[in-house]
């Protein structure tokens, strides 16, 4: 199964480990992702007012992109899936941003919304599936006790998203199950982390992920996974009291895989 | 050839301010096939009508136009004056020249010849019009009301008490329906067993009642006054006639892995089971899907412990047909699901639960036999939170939800609140309210009673998540009049959750071509003037079926519509309405394309004798046929049909063209 | 076509098809709201916009109307619950028909409007005359070989 | 196709000697060796037999008439007549238990209208080889590409499968006929501004002679009695009176059709006057395609023609009008 | 209303797509809001400020800058009236005048450390400046 690949910025820099990781379990699990040429980083938001066109065009030329070779869009990053999920959905279904979206790009053919994104966790799923995923583990993470945290931008809004139930979500769990490792459902596991306004108010995201390690904390979790580096990063550097170690969540797939 | 009187009619100032009636008369004169016209302040009037009946005499006409209000206004008096004067009533015709003339123009000249150009356009139709009659059929003096909760059982109750025979057909093993699910009714708390269960006896005992528990429609064929319906009544694997309900077989059934749906699902039954202790009837039911004997032919418990005989594992379904003068729809509603209201936690944690689920927790017949606790640790719950409007008043983008206010719930939920606080003085109870909504007699005074006099606490504001702290549920959401967020940790949170039609309803309408909206309730006839009947003659709307409501209203108007159906079963005939399509069976060549469109299938194709000119003796063709008492007259198929075989009286081909070619002329 | 001589204006013919349950009715309150449009439109009442066959349409662009519109109830407010589908069917085929054959496609319109649409009613007809009487007198599908 | 013919012939005595069938349907020579006709043999008038590259006459039409008759009829039917057979089924004008179908192969028929329009003129008699016609006249002889020459419904040929039938009568041999697309010229007029479009029917349907011959032959138009025909209908017009007549006439036609229309390019193949009528049906065949999901008459004997079906949410009548392009 | 708030509601409406009118008050979005307390105007306000043109006081707030674009509100707003939506529209408004960014270029570097990802730097500066 070949997918295109999109990594973003931040898999090349602070968040190596997620893209490395997650080609290395790729390849042991059949998958080939094939990564875009001349990517250009998504923006790491998605720029929610109708008239913000330019600041859609870098997302619109990665799908087109995976368009022209006939491929899913695979992603990792949750930042920038979301920006490319929802940015591909306005060219499907907002026709005033469509139009002026081609307008400027000026493309052989104009691109309407034909790609799928897909998100790594999604592939797992969806074209690798956890039952395939459990028998490849090598190296089942018994007795682990693991938080899967969700975070935002994967689930809502989930009319578009539609990666799962945005309020009760079970991909990562069931990623857990498959990888051998106890999931621990806690019910902050959606919230937000603040990583946005990390850098503007820190003392708001020490607020955010207070509240996210008590809970994982209180429902046993020992250590937590994410997709996402900007969780990441404030999850680690913005805990105050509590404070269980945050991994990729492909670190973990990579070490069941034996890959690592 | 026809001759035809044109009454041109004032209407006081109305027409005559606007319109010149007199030069419309005078106009008219000049029309083909009239004989006769003349203006009038009021045609309605008595002195109008008997100048209209006067005329009818003295100049033997074969028709009448008036030129006046709407026909949706007087058509009807017209045809009475008509009648009286010897004409038949389908032999005149109305000419609109008040709502669609006078009273939309102010240049008297335009308004003059336009008044002119309508009274000739029906002159034109006049023309081509023929008597018409109204046929009769009769009508079967049998009711049939499906659903038997207490929309269905009032409504057989007063259909029987004027004499006339019914059938309630169930589709569960016992009637009562929801209410009997219902531990106290507001505003008045009495309990609903108490006012529910003596009905259901009734019911039961009632000589001209019969009951169809367990049961389904399959079919139903037919028009008003004459359907036949089949039905479906399930094997309960249990004879009846033998069964004590002595209940021994429910206890002993080593299968307890049924949810019983009696308490919501709330704690488990045998495969063999009765719902309730006041069932009726009070008749044990077997659950295939979990009975270890029908799944492995081995057990047999409760065929060994029934002292009277009576389990019966090779019974089968069985079907009944009969026939009905009129129909009911009772079918109720249920709570919606909440798979796409999370936030709330209700699939994370047991003591998130239903409004319908509190009731029972509450209810002495409950699974916790009345005491009030909480499902995830059977602990007596300290601090509860209500949650109103939990899937109700959602937009039709938002991700689930309905759209309109499910009206029960802020009763249900100051009534929850109140029978929590009298019963257990040490808890706090919060409700989260977007609207109070108590329009109700009394009902307003006992929101007020909850606030003022049992102190809930109401919070204006909507929960936006419910998450999980050691054995607490962490309740946040928003005070809007105190401009904050707040946390509530809370024992237990019960959620006012929206109703929806029962899914039975969406398939029984189509079963009998009766309407529903866009949210599955059934349509009226007319939302204001005719709000127990469907659009569908013979079919009559009881209880929630049509739209949120609680006990009072759903009895008021399952009366409505026993009523309305009474009325029906008196007449032994039915006059039909003789505006209805008619196939030309000399020019029908059988294609069938008409019967594919007629919503109410009353198109037949039948094998008939065929005598015409040009036809040889002896032809036998299949041609269509309509039912005049099924036609509704809509004229669907005479647009399908190419031969111009099907043609609708009163509204013919001709008549309409004749109309284009007087307004285009 | 009539010529307003007084004006000299273009007074096109436009033939309405009613509903009786709906529009006719909305067209009533237009008229009891004393809503006014343009005295052109003459309306004709038919059971259900099902009743309509292409062939009154026609009949009325040979006897010389300039426009044609039919009014119904809201899709699933039908009185018989599926006449109005079907009529949008058949409209939607005979109006691409016409525009295929050059009969200008805003000519023919159809609009559902409720009993309780009086204002929608009158701004319909108003929009309508206003467009037929901009698009002026309608081609006549006249034969080659007869005088014009 | 000489193959064909023996196998035609041969299968047609063999069902009337066992007495499946009483008598059969195909195509006889007419006053020219292009002219053929449908005809109903019986044993010993088979030798006037023909099965040709003149032989694009659809004969289901010819089963409603031998349907009323005793006994059961051969009818040879090619592929793209099984449609119109079918659809016939579907309105129950033909009766298929009366009817033995043999389908029998089609690489498309020819046009001799096309043959002249190519200037050869004085034609005596025409043979295939190949993907070539050799064309005797009486100037001596002149060739041309079968393809030229082949009826417009050929070129846009349905392929090459039987809907219904009993047997089926087919050389093996790998051939394809048609690939052109049907809507083309649809679409060409479409296209068009309204201006053209009117002088474009006004001027086409103005040579109608109201001959009768598109509707007499028409698998769809199977009324006892048409509108056109009964006086008492209001619509009843028999010749080009003044003005409109003939287009009412067409439309309507068209209409009455619509949805049950197969293509089967009967009515154009016959008009005497060359008018292109399946352009009519095309289009709306085109826009049922369009709005309301692809769709061929005849195809099965269950699904709903669209006419006499619909969904909520079908597009509403304002598409047209809000089309795009000029106006 | 004030003319000029008007206008400027009124573009708020167009940029973000949002219709305020569809708003039913019931407060959801401001129950859900991760970031109620650091806000001075809340979800819910946003909405009615908007619908009644109080424009220039949300574009004068700080509350602009605290929504952590979780989308919490957006997904459980009964009425899918986005509330999201509003805030970004009215912070574009301001950002979007000269000189008007709330986060300068030059304001960058006292904010890093080693770990901080690129994303977060990219995000600050799109959601805070033009």
């Amino acid at each position: 199964m070949n997918f295109s690949y999109y990594p973003g910025c931040t898999l090349k820099t602070k968040a190596k480990e997620l893209d490395m990781y997650a080609r290395k379990s790729a390849e042991a699990l059949g998958v080939t992702m094939e990564e875009l040429e001349n990517w250009q980083c998504c923006g790491a938001v998605y720029p929610m007012a109708e008239d913000e066109i330019a600041t859609k065009l870098s997302a619109v030329r990665a799908l087109a992109a995976a368009k022209e070779k006939k491929q899913d869009l695979l992603t990792l990053c949750s930042a920038c899936h979301h920006v490319l999920k929802r940015v591909n959905d306005d060219m499907k279904n907002n026709e005033y941003i469509r139009t002026r979206a081609n307008n400027y790009l000026k493309l052989d053919e104009a691109y309407e919304g034909e790609t799928n994104v897909v998100h790594y966790l999604e592939m797992l799923r969806d074209t690798v599936g956890f039952d395939n995923l459990k028998k490849a583990v090598v190296n089942p993470l018994k007795g682990r006790k693991i938080g899967a945290f969700y975070g935002c931008l994967l689930l809502r809004p989930s009319g578009v998203m539609a990666f799962d139930n945005a309020e009760n979500p079970t991909i990562i769990e069931d990623f857990i199950k498959a990888i051998g490792a106890t999931p621990v459902v806690f019910p902050c596991r959606n919230e937000c982390c603040g990583g946005y306004i990390a850098m503007d108010d820190k003392a708001a995201a020490q607020k955010q992920v207070e509240r996210i390690m008590d809970s994982a904390v209180e429902h046993g979790a020992e250590e937590l996974i994410t997709a996402c580096p900007l969780c990441m990063y404030n999850l680690d550097a913005n805990a105050t009291c509590h404070k269980l170690p945050v991994r990729y969540f492909t670190e973990l797939l990579a070490e069941a895989l034996g890959v690592k | 050839m026809q001759r035809i009187g044109v009454f041109v009619c004032w209407c006081g100032s109305n027409i005559a301010a606007t319109v010149d009636v007199a030069a419309v008369a005078e106009a008219m004169k000049n029309e083909p096939g009239v004989v006769y016209t003349t203006d009038y302040q009021y045609m309605c009037s008595e002195g109008g009508q008997s100048r209209i009946k006067q005329a009818i005499k003295d100049y033997n006409l074969t028709g009448i136009v008036v030129c006046s209000c709407s026909p949706r206004m007087h058509e009807a008096t017209f045809r009475k004056t008509a009648v009286a004067a010897g004409l038949n009533p389908y032999m005149v015709e109305i000419a609109n020249i008040r709502e669609h003339c006078s009273w939309i123009h102010k240049d008297k000249e335009e308004a003059t010849e336009k008044a002119v150009i309508l009274a000739r356009t029906a002159v034109a139709k006049l023309m081509l019009n023929a008597p018409l009659t109204s046929g009769t059929s009769p009508v079967i003096k049998r009711a049939l009301v499906i659903g038997g909760g207490i929309a269905g059982i009032q409504t057989a109750l007063d259909i029987a008490d004027a004499g006339y025979e019914v059938d309630i057909v169930e589709k569960r093993p016992t009637i009562g329906g929801r209410m009997a699910q219902l531990d106290k009714t507001f505003p008045t708390l009495d309990c609903a067993a108490c006012i529910l269960t003596p009905k259901m006896v009734d019911a039961a005992s009632n000589e001209k009642i019969t009951l169809y528990t367990y049961s389904e429609v399959e079919s139903v064929k037919g028009f008003v006054g004459n359907f036949s319906a089949k039905i479906r009544k399930k094997a309960r694997f249990v004879d009846a006639t033998k069964c004590t309900g002595c209940a021994v077989c429910t206890e002993k059934c080593p299968s307890r892995k049924a949810k019983n749906e009696f308490n919501m699902g709330l704690n488990n039954r045998g495969a063999i089971y009765i719902p309730f202790a006041q069932a009726i009837p009070n008749v044990a039911t077997i659950d295939p899907e979990y009975c270890i004997h029908a799944k492995t032919g081995k057990c047999g418990i409760c065929q060994k412990n029934c002292s009277a005989g009576a389990i019966d594992f090779d019974q089968k379904d069985e079907i009944i047909e009969r026939e009905y003068g009129a129909i009911v729809m009772a079918t109720g509603f249920q709570p919606i699901k909440l798979d796409n209201f999370e936030e709330f936690g209700y699939a994370q944690y047991p003591d998130v639960v239903t409004s319908l689920e509190f009731e029972r927790l509450m209810n002495a017949a409950g699974p916790t036999k009345g005491t009030l606790l909480r499902p995830s640790d059977l602990s007596h719950p300290k601090t509860l939170v209500f949650v109103q409007c939990v899937g109700s008043r959602c937009s039709a983008d938002a991700k689930d939800g309905k759209p309109y206010c499910s009206k029960i719930c802020c009763m249900y939920t100051a009534k929850h609140a109140m029978l929590v606080r009298e019963k257990y003085p040490d808890t706090d109870v919060h409700v989260f309210y977007i609207d109070v909504r108590t329009p109700g007699k009394n009902f307003d005074e006992f929101q007020r009673r909850a606030v003022e006099q049992y102190g809930v606490d109401y919070i204006k504001g909507m929960v936006g998540k419910v998450t999980k702290k050691g054995d607490k549920l962490m309740v946040q959401g928003s005070d809007l009049l105190n401009n904050e967020q707040i946390t509530i940790a809370a024992d237990m949170v019960i959620l006012a959750t929206a109703i929806e039609p029962d899914p039975s309803a969406k398939q029984i309408a189509s079963l009998l071509t009766a309407s529903i909206d866009t949210n599955n309730w059934m349509t009226e006839a007319h939302a204001k003037l005719r709000p127990v009947e469907s659009p569908t003659a013979g079919v009559f709307l009881s209880g929630v079926c049509q739209g949120p409501k609680d006990v009072p209203e759903t009895v008021a108007q399952a009366s409505a519509a026993a009523s309305k159906v009474i009325g029906l079963l008196s007449k032994d005939h039915m006059v039909t309405n003789p505006c209805v399509a008619q196939s030309n069976e000399l020019l029908c060549n059988g294609c069938t394309t008409c019967e594919k469109v007629c919503p109410y299938g009353a198109i037949e194709y039948k094998d008939k004798p065929i005598v015409g000119p040009g036809v040889p003796r002896g032809t036998i063709r299949r041609v269509a046929e309509v039912n005049p008492a099924i036609c509704q007259g809509c004229g669907a198929c005479t647009v399908a049909c190419p031969s111009g075989a099907m043609d609708l009286k009163g509204f013919t081909n001709r008549q309409i063209m004749a109309e284009v070619d007087a307004i285009c002329k | 076509m009539q010529v307003n001589e007084k004006k000299g204006e273009f007074k096109p013919t436009i033939v309405a098809f009613c509903c009786n349950w709906c529009s006719y009715a909305g067209a009533d309150l237009a008229g009891t709201s004393r809503l006014s449009y343009p005295a052109n439109v003459k309306i004709i009442r038919v059971p259900c916009s099902c009743r309509v066959n292409p062939m009154f349409i026609l009949r009325a662009f040979q006897r010389g109307a300039d426009g044609v519109i039919l009014c119904g109830c809201h899709p699933g407010d039908c009185h018989y619950s599926t006449g109005n589908y079907y009529a949008r069917r058949r409209m939607t085929m005979l109006f691409s028909m016409l525009d295929y054959l050059g009969i200008d496609r805003k000519r023919t319109r159809v609009e559902w409007v409720s009993a309780a649409e009086g204002t929608k009613f009158a701004a319909v007809m108003n929009d309508f005359a206003q467009t037929i009487t901009e698009l002026g007198e309608n081609v006549k599908l006249g034969d080659l070989r007869c005088k014009e | 196709m000489q193959r064909v013919a023996e196998m035609m012939l041969e299968r047609a005595k063999a069902l009337l000697a066992d007495g499946t069938v009483n008598r059969v349907v195909g195509w006889e020579m007419g006053e020219f060796f292009y002219d053929l006709t449908p005809a109903v043999f019986t044993a010993d008038g088979l030798d006037k037999f023909v099965y040709n590259g003149f032989s694009g006459a659809n004969l289901s039409k010819y089963m409603i008439k031998e349907c009323a008759k005793d006994g059961k009829a051969l009818v040879f039917l090619k592929p793209c007549d099984t449609y119109s057979f079918n659809q016939l089924i579907n309105e129950h004008r033909v009766d298929r238990e009366k009817v033995y179908i043999i389908g029998v192969e089609c690489r498309g028929m020819i046009d001799i209208r096309k043959i002249r329009d190519m200037g050869i003129k004085g034609v005596t008699a025409i043979r295939e080889e190949g993907e070539e016609l050799i064309i005797d006249t009486i100037y001596g002889e002149k060739k041309c590409a079968r393809k030229d020459a082949l009826l417009e419904k050929c070129l846009c040929c349905k392929g090459q499968e039987f809907v219904v039938y009993d047997e089926l009568l087919t050389t093996g041999e790998a051939f394809t006929v048609g690939g052109n697309n049907r809507f083309a010229k649809v679409a060409e007029l479409e296209a068009m501004t309204p201006g053209e479009r009117f002088a474009f029917w006004r001027n086409e349907l103005s040579k109608c002679i109201r001959c009768n011959a598109c509707r007499n032959v028409c698998p769809a138009c199977s009324c006892l009695q048409c509108v056109f025909d009964n006086p008492k209908s209001g619509i009843a017009s028999k010749a080009n009176a003044d003005d409109f007549e003939e287009n009412m006439f067409h439309i309507i036609r068209a209409f009455h059709v619509a949805g049950r229309c197969t293509d089967c390019g009967e009515c154009s193949r016959v008009c005497p006057q060359g008018i292109p009528l399946h352009l009519l049906n095309r289009k709306f065949i085109k826009d049922v395609n369009e709005f309301y999901g692809e769709f061929q008459a005849g195809a099965d004997n269950t699904t709903k023609y669209p006419l006499t079906n619909f969904t909520k949410e079908d597009v509403e009548p304002s598409i047209v009008t809000n089309r795009g392009g000029e106006n | 209303m004030h003319d000029t708030n008007k206008d400027m509601a009124e573009q708020v409406i167009r940029m973000s797509g949002v219709n305020p009118r569809k708003c039913m008050k019931c407060g959801k979005c401001s129950g859900t809001c991760p970031a109620y307390d650091e806000m001075e105007y809340h979800p819910h306000q946003f909405v009615a400020m908007v619908e009644k043109g109080r424009i220039e006081e949300l574009m004068a707030s700080k509350s602009l800058y605290k929504c952590l674009s979780c989308f919490a509100c957006v997904e459980r707003c009964p009425r899918n009236v986005e509330p999201a939506k509003l805030v970004e529209a009215v912070r574009l408004l301001v950002i979007r005048q000269q000189g008007k960014n709330y986060l300068k270029a030059e304001d960058l570097p006292a904010l890093l450390d080693e770990k901080i990802p690129q994303q977060a730097l990219v995000s600050a500066m799109r959601k805070y400046s033009k």
